[in-house]
């Protein structure tokens, strides 16, 4: 089964990769976007098939190492 | 590809061999290769692996000295530094791949020069890169700037060897191929180098570092294949590379090869594991015999083909002394590295793949490296240009000439570049970028290294001879203007289409021209790279002979920069007035012109100027030094002043005009020293044959000639401000 | 003075430092691999700078979890002095042992340069060779130097004296022109509550040595030897 | 609108970033992870409300900007 974690800034942590996206769009003429958040998408290939009891492993995943939480949060789907 | 894949014409011709060299596959094999052998074919015939033409011209390059210890045709060069050390360097293009994909490209150039550098048993102290872009207002130029400078950092910073010095340039030549040559200088102990030659039938054959992908296969050809528009679209895949798998992979190689375990080393580049199990096997004069279900595979199913032609990163080959397997192992195991004995040396001279159970590829070694195609490619000398005379040149006042040429896109600091770069990393840092060469120290020593990398494209496309040869005077000048002694070269020659008969004149007469200049200041060349087909719809880049010089400081504390040490001190001219401005910067910033024959270089008077200004560093009577290169006189006096954020005056007998101020004669130097020992000096530079006039003093916050001053802030702001502006 | 480094396998200024203590103090520190459990019995332990595990996460943020982070912890809560520069910085707000978090520079580049620092306290065994408010030239090489932590925790290390450093111009004053990577309130290194652990960003192992251009390092390390002999 | 993109790796290519967290993961003690990949996860504030007017400009800056289709796939989705 996949795990697919979105990691993201807390909102009002300052985002300067977001910031910079914003920038470049707007200088290539893009215009009409208001804003840009980046975050990090980690795709995990697990043994484990059910997701109801894959959720615990993977949210100690995300709080030990894949996110900082004193910035991020994280969001976990399961597929297939 | 399976290995079943059918060898029919156009396979043949898609993997870059002519009919005629296709002949030659028949003949050596005796029968028609299957595609993995058409494959080791192509990649080992390839330009990039072959050299096949180039190879006559480079042959002519001086290649000795008492201090070389290894010349062209191992991984890296090798010069002795005395005391038992040793230093190994080399530079190499990553142009290509940097065009495509900015970052990653430049990263895994870097990758790949450090890891010539340490198969040779030396570990890396310092990296240097020379960089070439399109005109800077072409659309995609700052996106390749940002990816590239990045790139190079992103791997240098991370593997923890510190970036010291390099070029950047901009000019529309390199619009659609850009340059990225990246050096590499290493140190080892003199008697603990390691080289490629296999040696020891029965030895077994270990593949270390990362595991095999799917990446970069056929890398090697993309190298060696002009360029169309469409391969924009085709996008060939380049590779990732992994700065901590290389860190890991140096530390784990230095630290097994303080054992006796390793018979011959060679890292993959290039064509990956075809060139080099085949390179040692055939230095050796060997056979090879390669399982390649025991290769470390990241992806599922890949064919023999694959395995043999992939280039991922981070990987190398050895022969190990036998039984010293468990050894090796437990070093690579506590790096966390793949490790594998996946063959072993034979006396059949045949490379013999097995895989499946069965044999996949069966090809002799010599016949193959014998009959590597060499051609003798029709050239034509480039047409020479007449002297330009100053008087065709409009004045512009000195002043605005300075400021534009100080904060245009070709004289502008490159402190935006260096600063992503860490060039301060393993604490031996003496001479930072920004001045003529980078010193480091030689770590736990007195002495230092110096490092340098130059060409002036302009100069070799107006005269490629008196290009080539300006080139290998400008990195002797460059070292010597810190104080140290030239040893020797490692060159990078990116030119355009060989086979058009005028690329390929400007190919042998850059040659001619650096290989003299190598004989009179005994500074050979002992490695090198060649990147041919750097062309785009027929639109060739201005021929790019890249220089990197390495010299030695006995004492390294005696090295000085460029900026000003004090206010007062007296400024003096060494080797003459300037005149000549065919070619010039000024010409070419100011006026659009590349016109008129380059400066020529009297070799006699390089030496000459360049032997006393190094003999009075040493003794310490020069407190800066600066080589007068683009731009001139002035532009160097304005650098010195901006280094050290201290001002200075000159005089200028009779009227400035930009000749004199700007003009781009070769061999001279500007030097402070102390006021009161500025007529001995002047005496001493005259009784050795060097022309020298005071020329003024140090001091205050501008730069002013015959009483009109520029303010030091208004040069400062023009020549830190363009970088950054237009990069934002 | 026992000193000991700790060598991740991507540490790269681990060596920068050991040669910085051994030129200042005269004894080399011993150096630690980062697989041990145990570390010998020593009253300074630096964590340097480079790339720990690759640093392709977060910076740091593997090697918080590294057998011997758990052994530099239970020593610094015996009261050992715990320096952690750059990328030791990175690891120790990550392994929970300073507060904040050092995310990538503001302008998104990695920067390699002098940087001047006012002193902000010199009540810690780091900083005594200094006086407070004097301004100090320090290189900073760093991708990830930006500095952040929630508005009452740095109120909270401002009341308690525990800003070590912050980036400032060379008058001492403190603004936004002055920092280099976006850091809140322009903080450059932070001490923990006992104070005997410092972070910081900037390389004093750098500068501790005239050759390389400058020593406004060294006194770090002479204060150090001073208080464990 | 939200316009969300993922930038991934395309299968073949080196990812040294996820090597080093599934590495990480096994060294924390974390079994049964198979494999990790790691991209960007990138969203959006946009002007427009339609996502059939949206996404080719989107699909465009993926193209020219958030993306390197040398080596990278992006995927789009559209919310609220
Ligand atoms: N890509 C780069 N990386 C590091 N240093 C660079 C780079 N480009 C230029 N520099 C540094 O900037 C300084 C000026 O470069 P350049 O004008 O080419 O010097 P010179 O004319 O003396 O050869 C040198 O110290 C050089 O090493
Ligand atoms: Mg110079």
């Amino acid at each position: 089964m996949k795990a697919k974690v979105h990691v993201t800034l807390k909102a009002g942590v300052l985002d300067p990769q977001g910031k910079a996206v914003h920038h470049a769009l707007e200088a290539l003429g893009f215009d009409g976007v208001q804003g840009v958040r980046q975050g990090k998408y980690i795709e995990l290939d697990i043994a484990e098939t059910d997701p109801v009891k894959a959720r615990p492993a993977v949210e100690e995943m995300c709080r030990k190492l894949l996110a900082n939480t004193v910035i991020e949060n994280f969001a976990i789907d399961f597929e297939g | 590809m399976n290995n079943t894949v059918a060898v029919t014409p156009e396979i043949v011709a898609e993997h870059g061999l002519s009919p005629d060299e296709y002949d030659r596959v028949l003949e050596i094999m005796g029968r028609a290769p299957n595609i993995t052998e058409l494959g080791i074919f192509s990649v080992m015939w390839s330009e990039h692996c072959s050299y096949k033409s180039s190879k006559k011209w480079l042959k002519t390059l001086p290649t000795k000295a008492p201090w070389v210890i290894c010349g062209p045709g191992e991984n890296a060069g090798v010069v002795d530094l005395g005391d038992g050390q040793a230093a190994i360097f080399k530079m190499e293009s990553h142009n290509h791949p940097s065009f495509i994909e900015p970052y990653q490209g430049a990263a895994t150039g870097v990758g790949g020069i450090l890891r010539d550098v340490f198969t040779m048993g030396a570990r890396p102290v310092a990296n240097l890169n020379a960089l070439r872009f399109g005109a800077a207002d072409h659309p995609k130029t700052r996106h390749l700037v940002a990816g590239v400078v990045a790139g190079v950092g992103g791997y240098g910073n991370c593997v923890g060897v510190p970036t010291v010095g390099g070029e950047v340039q901009f000019h529309p030549s390199y619009n659609g191929n850009i340059l990225v040559n990246a050096m590499t200088i290493g140190v080892a102990d003199a008697d603990k180098i390691f080289y490629s030659e296999a040696s020891g039938v029965g030895n077994p054959v270990v593949y270390v570092g990362s595991k095999t992908g799917r990446d970069g296969i056929h890398g090697a050809t993309m190298a060696s294949a002009e360029f169309s528009e469409d391969s924009e679209e085709k996008r060939p895949t380049v590779q990732v590379g992994d700065p901590f798998t290389e860190k890991l992979l140096i530390e784990a190689c230095l630290e097994l090869m303080a054992t006796d375990a390793i018979v011959a080393i060679q890292d993959m580049g290039a064509a990956g594991l075809t060139s080099s199990s085949f390179e040692m096997a055939s230095k050796g004069g060997l056979g090879v015999e390669i399982d390649l279900d025991k290769v470390p595979v990241r992806e599922t199913a890949m064919t023999a083909y694959e395995i043999m032609l992939s280039e991922s990163q981070e990987r190398m080959l050895m022969v190990l002394q036998p039984g010293k397997e468990d050894l090796a192992k437990a070093v690579f195991d506590k790096w966390e590295l793949d490790f594998a004995v996946i063959g072993t040396l034979t006396d059949t001279g045949r490379m013999v793949l097995k895989m499946g159970g069965g044999v996949v590829a069966d090809l002799p070694i010599d016949p193959l490296a014998q009959a590597a195609p060499e051609y003798d490619r029709p050239w034509v000398p480039g047409k020479k240009q007449p002297v330009l005379a100053a008087a065709d040149v409009p004045e512009i006042s000195w002043a605005d000439a300075l400021k534009a040429l100080v904060g245009g896109p070709d004289g502008a600091s490159r402190r935006w570049v260096w600063e992503q770069y860490d060039h301060m990393v393993m604490g031996d840092t003496v001479q930072r970028p920004g001045g003529d060469a980078a010193v480091i120290r030689l770590h736990g020593t007195k002495k230092g290294l110096a490092a340098t990398s130059d060409v002036n494209p302009r100069y070799v496309a107006a005269d490629a001879a008196e290009g080539g040869k300006q080139a290998v005077a400008e990195a002797w000048r460059n070292l010597t203007a810190v104080g140290a002694t030239p040893l020797a070269i490692t060159d990078n020659m990116n030119f355009g289409n060989p086979e058009r008969p005028e690329i390929m004149g400007q190919f042998v007469e850059a040659c001619q021209g650096m290989g003299e200049a190598c004989i009179a200041l005994d500074f050979p060349v002992v490695s090198g790279n060649v990147s041919l087909y750097n062309e785009t719809n027929g639109q060739g880049i201005l021929p790019t002979p890249t220089i990197g010089g390495v010299g030695l400081l006995p004492d390294v504390e005696a090295s000085v920069g460029i900026g000003f040490t004090g206010a007062g001190d007296a400024l003096v001219l060494l080797g003459g007035e300037g005149t000549w401005l065919g070619q010039s910067l000024y010409l070419y910033a100011l006026h659009g012109r590349s016109e008129g024959a380059p400066p020529p270089v009297d070799l006699a008077v390089e030496r000459r100027n360049g032997d006393f200004v190094r003999e009075r560093i040493r003794a310490g009577a020069v407190k800066a030094c600066h080589d007068l290169s683009d731009g001139g006189l002035l532009v160097a006096v304005a650098e010195m002043a901006l280094a050290s954020g201290i001002g200075a005056r000159i005089a200028m007998d009779g009227p400035a005009p930009h000749a004199k101020l700007f003009g781009e004669d070769q061999g001279r130097y500007l030097v402070a020293v102390a006021a009161a020992d500025a007529d001995a000096f002047v005496a001493a530079a005259e009784a050795a044959g060097v022309p020298a006039r005071k020329l003024g003093e140090t001091g205050g916050d501008a730069v002013a000639v015959n009483g009109e001053a520029v303010a030091l802030a208004e040069l400062k702001a023009a020549h830190e401000g363009w970088f950054p502006a237009y990069m934002a | 003075m026992k000193a000991a480094v700790i060598v991740f396998p991507g540490s790269n200024c681990d060596r920068d430092a050991a040669t910085a203590i051994a030129h200042v103090t005269g004894t080399a520190p011993k150096m630690v691999w980062h697989r041990d459990a145990d570390l010998p019995d020593v009253d300074l332990i630096v964590v340097p700078g480079g790339f720990s595990y690759g640093d392709y996460l977060r910076s740091g943020a593997m090697a918080a979890h590294s057998p011997i982070m758990a052994a530099v912890k239970a020593k610094a809560e015996t009261g050992v002095r715990v320096l952690g520069i750059c990328n030791g910085f990175q690891v120790l707000t990550e392994a929970g042992m300073l507060p904040g978090v050092l995310m990538r520079n503001q302008k998104l580049k990695f920067i390699c340069r002098d940087v001047l620092l006012k002193v902000e306290t010199s009540n810690s065994d780091f900083t005594r060779g200094y006086n407070a408010g004097q301004v100090i030239r320090i290189p900073v090489a760093h991708h990830d130097g930006n500095y952040f932590a929630e508005a009452d925790v740095l109120d909270r290390l401002e009341d308690e004296d525990r800003v070590a450093f912050r980036y400032c111009d060379a008058a001492g004053a403190v603004d936004a022109e002055a920092n280099p990577n976006g850091s809140q309130r322009n903080i450059a290194g932070v001490l923990s509550e006992k104070r005997n652990v410092l972070g910081m960003m900037p390389h004093p192992e750098r500068l501790a040595d005239p050759l390389l251009g400058g020593t406004d390092g060294a006194p770090m390390f002479q204060a150090l030897m001073k208080v464990l002999g």
